[in-house]
């Protein structure tokens, strides 16, 4: 695995095409146990992302990604923006002055933007949020020494799954309560997207 | 759906130009942004106060900017928390070298998004500090959820905070006051009919003819009860009942506020606070104060809430104070 | 329907009672009626101010009560005058010698009541003038007609006429001053949505989805035309360009009010105001005030009203000088 | 013709029978030019002066009409409150010292209540209101020299029924313009009640 500045922009492509793609699907997920607008949030904040980071030149790959926490943290709105916004910030940090990221800088990156997101949503893995897809992955990808595309959208898949019977403790959708149980989490769903489209990545490299 | 915008996705910033527009001799809208900020912002020798939240909330936070309450306030989208980067110009424009004081409403995306543009102004050199208002009993408190939600009481905050540091306080004194409002004061709603998202057009819940939510939020998250509509006095008691069992309010000065959510006529609120004030005076339980009007809506949400703070003698004269905001006037 | 009421028939009764339970420091109904009045009433060495007429308008006009505005507001069954009785009841609270202004909308039951209460305390030896606010321009004046009719422009035939009687004007100089507000104050109205009353819990009149009527009155009288739900700011356009056509405004310094009907979100009275705004401006109009929000209302109607008053110098200090009514605190 | 305090009493008592009869209809009439309140205003105001009238004792019919005119101008509302209240104070005052009424009295006190009306009201006959009632009963009674009870109300009734095809300039239905024309104005059918009551009091002296 190594990814250069031009696969991150690729990532950040196809991430908006998912998110658009299932723009409606996202927010109707968060209708039953949130406000409805997780989808709307995230189209915004992803078209952002690929109108800036699609227009620039980057010479490090941290460069790339600061660029997408900044514009997730001030466009996406909501808990999400600062949640992403941190998850890429803090992923960007650690590859401040690489060009390329193997797979152990990736791993590096994951790991802080998963501790990340748990500090600034006073939040842990089995709350029914985000991070119940993300930690998944980071797991994944430290024990898989070159982790495959399918494997990685499998894992993200099934994580998203695994939050609709979890309860919600978290967020919009714990005061929902019991009622939360039975619904996929918004932000879970979204990370599959986002993970699914750094599959996407991986693939293309290997074919 | 009836509303009169144009470009839904434009509405908030028509809002707060509009908002400008109104009152260019008190505030102004930092441009590129969705901040009010005071005129004089930011003031020599004054912590800077700020607030925010997702819009729909009209008149907060905005009608709130004025000398002895808000120096700014943020709008998110409706019903969406703003990013920190609106809420870091915010800060920046009210700092005077005092620090920055910003109260947040317990909400997961305002208290994230508020918290991250507090470390980002630290990371700027600027002392801030915040308090979270969690008034609405109608949602229990746990660990296992984020807390109450926060709503009418906010007001309260602002206009108490506002107004010692107006005074000249301290950024720990400022603090010091919001924290003891926030102990103090206690809010329940209830809503007839939901409100209109102005994205979709649509309304964000449903509620039958004849029926009605009592403890919803002000976003129309779910209450405690759907039932049959009742009688005003028998809302007022109920919500009334809810405040008064979770807060030790016998033999105190209470201020009130009979909190319209949007689309209920001021004769339908006076009808509540008659009631209000009938059970508060058979209890016992001196009134200091009323305020009765739209202070924290839904947008075109029918309902009410009622809020109760207990009073302490510099509370009193804080909420006394002046204030030319326009949305409270005092 | 859904309302927060008791008894429909007491929900006159029970409002009044909720205001003066809400400014009891401010305000105290006159037992036995549904009159509000300033606790300092009669003022020695003033003009009584009194208002009124039907309720569903809140906070008009209880709310306006007070210190430098009025001294006392009847209120009659919803979109129903007051009776002569009644008014005389407030004539003769406010009467401190120096004489009575009364300030009436121009409905043929509210002139006719008022007019006959005029009689009757003028019989009591108490003097007595008036003025018939006539500021909407969408029903078209002319000799076939009792003419037009009175909406929120009202406001600030109360603030102005307030303000003079405040500072110790003579009666004939309270009508004079209260005269020039009603030749230089025009308004026009739209509604999305009809009002319900709660005697019949039945709409006043039916809208279409997605249509609105323009020119509509504050009890839902039929207005000018009926047609698709336009933006904001064509909104703005019609209701501002109607105004200004009424009367020439070129040059001079204006106050503006943007009236919500009663359920519209603040939020969309911000947007319609910011269109006003930008209108004026390019028309060379000089805004020397703005007010924005609920101050002539149709109970749950939605939709907005633009006014327009040309100001003279004098009216400029008025409209400035303090009041501490609640509903309009300056 | 001869009329005392109890026949006044009588002709309120039926008129208060006639108006609660009638109630509906008479708000239906003034929903297409009004605000549907007329029944309810007269119902509501009529019911009060039987109420106070029946339970006094009166020496004089002034007495008795005055007592009527306060009851109706305080309860009746509306704008019919203070036109059919002034047209009974304008009556009671021609009637003060009266303990009886005869013809003359009688035309002399509704010539004072019709012209009280129109100083009310601004108003004269052909406008589409209550005037266009009472001027056409006024003109019979001064041209009689004995009005009988069929005469009054037939006159009464025509009058009424000729509002139907006048345009409304005076009063709610004004704003109603043209489409005023077609409809019986509320005001003229209250007053037609009115005096087909006192034709029941004349009816019954003649028996
Ligand atoms: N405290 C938290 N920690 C981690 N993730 C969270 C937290 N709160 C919310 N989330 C995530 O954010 C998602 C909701 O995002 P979004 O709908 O955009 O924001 P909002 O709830 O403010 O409307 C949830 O589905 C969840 O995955
Ligand atoms: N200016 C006037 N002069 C004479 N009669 C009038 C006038 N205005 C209204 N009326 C009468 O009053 C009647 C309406 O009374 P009502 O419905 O009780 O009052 P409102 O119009 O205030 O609701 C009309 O049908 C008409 O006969
Ligand atoms: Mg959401
Ligand atoms: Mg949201
Ligand atoms: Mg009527
Ligand atoms: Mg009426």
């Amino acid at each position: 695995m190594e990814l250069n500045v031009d696969d991150i922009v690729q990532w950040m492509i196809n991430a908006n095409d998912n998110i658009q793609e299932n723009k409606d699907d996202l927010t109707t997920l968060d209708q039953p146990i949130g406000d409805g607008d997780h989808g709307i949030n995230m189209a915004r904040g992803f078209q952002e992302v690929v109108a800036k980071v699609s227009n620039e030149h980057y010479d490090t790959v941290g460069a790339v990604l600061k660029d997408v926490a900044v514009t997730l943290m001030s466009k996406v709105g909501g808990a999400s923006g600062p949640l992403f916004g941190t998850a890429f910030l803090q992923m960007s940090m650690t590859m401040k002055a690489l060009t390329t990221v193997d797979r152990d800088a990736f791993v590096r990156g994951l790991t802080a933007a998963l501790d990340g997101v748990k500090q600034r949503g006073k939040a842990d893995a089995g709350e029914k949020t985000m991070i119940d897809v993300w930690q998944p992955v980071v797991t994944l990808c430290k024990e898989t020494s070159d982790v495959r595309a399918d494997e990685l959208v499998q894992t993200a898949q099934a994580a998203m799954e695994k939050t609709k019977d979890m309860l919600a403790t978290k967020g919009r959708a714990a005061y929902f309560k019991e009622k939360s149980i039975g619904h996929i989490d918004p932000g879970a769903a979204s990370s599959y997207y986002i993970f699914s489209a750094l599959a996407e990545v991986l693939q293309e490299k290997n074919e | 759906m009836k509303k009169m915008i144009n470009d839904p996705d434009r509405v908030v910033q028509d809002m707060t130009d509009g908002l400008a527009a109104a009152y260019p001799d008190k505030v102004r809208k930092i441009p590129d942004t969705t901040v009010i900020v005071r005129n004089d912002a930011p003031v020599g020798g004054k912590v800077g106060l700020v607030s925010g939240g997702g819009s729909g909330h009209e008149p907060a936070h905005a009608g709130y900017v004025g000398r002895g309450m808000l120096d700014a306030a943020v709008a998110g989208e409706v019903f969406t928390s703003p990013t920190p980067d609106q809420v870091l110009e915010a800060i920046k424009a009210v700092d005077a070298g005092e620090g920055v004081f910003l109260v947040i409403k317990n909400y997961t995306g305002d208290v994230l998004n508020f918290e991250m543009a507090a470390e980002l102004a630290e990371a700027e050199g600027i002392s801030v500090e915040h308090v979270v208002v969690n008034d609405d009993v109608a949602v229990e408190d746990s660990t296992a959820t984020t807390g109450r939600r926060g709503i009418a009481g906010t007001v309260f905050v602002h206009k108490i905070a506002g107004a010692k540091a107006e005074q000249g306080a301290s950024l720990a004194d400022v603090k010091a006051v919001a924290e003891r409002v926030v102990a103090n004061v206690r809010s329940m709603g209830m809503a007839l009919t939901p409100c209109v998202m102005p994205a979709s057009g649509k309304a964000g819940f449903e509620l039958e003819e004849g029926e009605m939510e009592v403890g919803i939020g002000i976003h129309g998250e779910p209450g405690i009860e759907r039932k049959p509509v009742a009688r005003a006095d028998a809302i007022a008691e109920e919500l009334t009942g809810k405040v008064l069992s979770d807060l030790d309010f016998s033999g105190s000065d209470v201020a009130v506020m009979v909190n319209g959510m949007g689309a209920t006529p001021e004769m339908e609120l006076f009808l509540i606070n008659k009631k209000v004030q009938s059970i508060l005076h058979d209890k016992g339980i001196h009134v200091y104060r009323t305020f009765v009007g739209d202070y924290m809506t839904s947008m075109e949400m029918a309902g009410c809430s009622v809020t109760l703070l207990k009073l302490d003698e510099e509370m009193k004269e804080l909420l006394d104070a002046t204030s030319d905001a326009p949305a409270f006037r005092i």
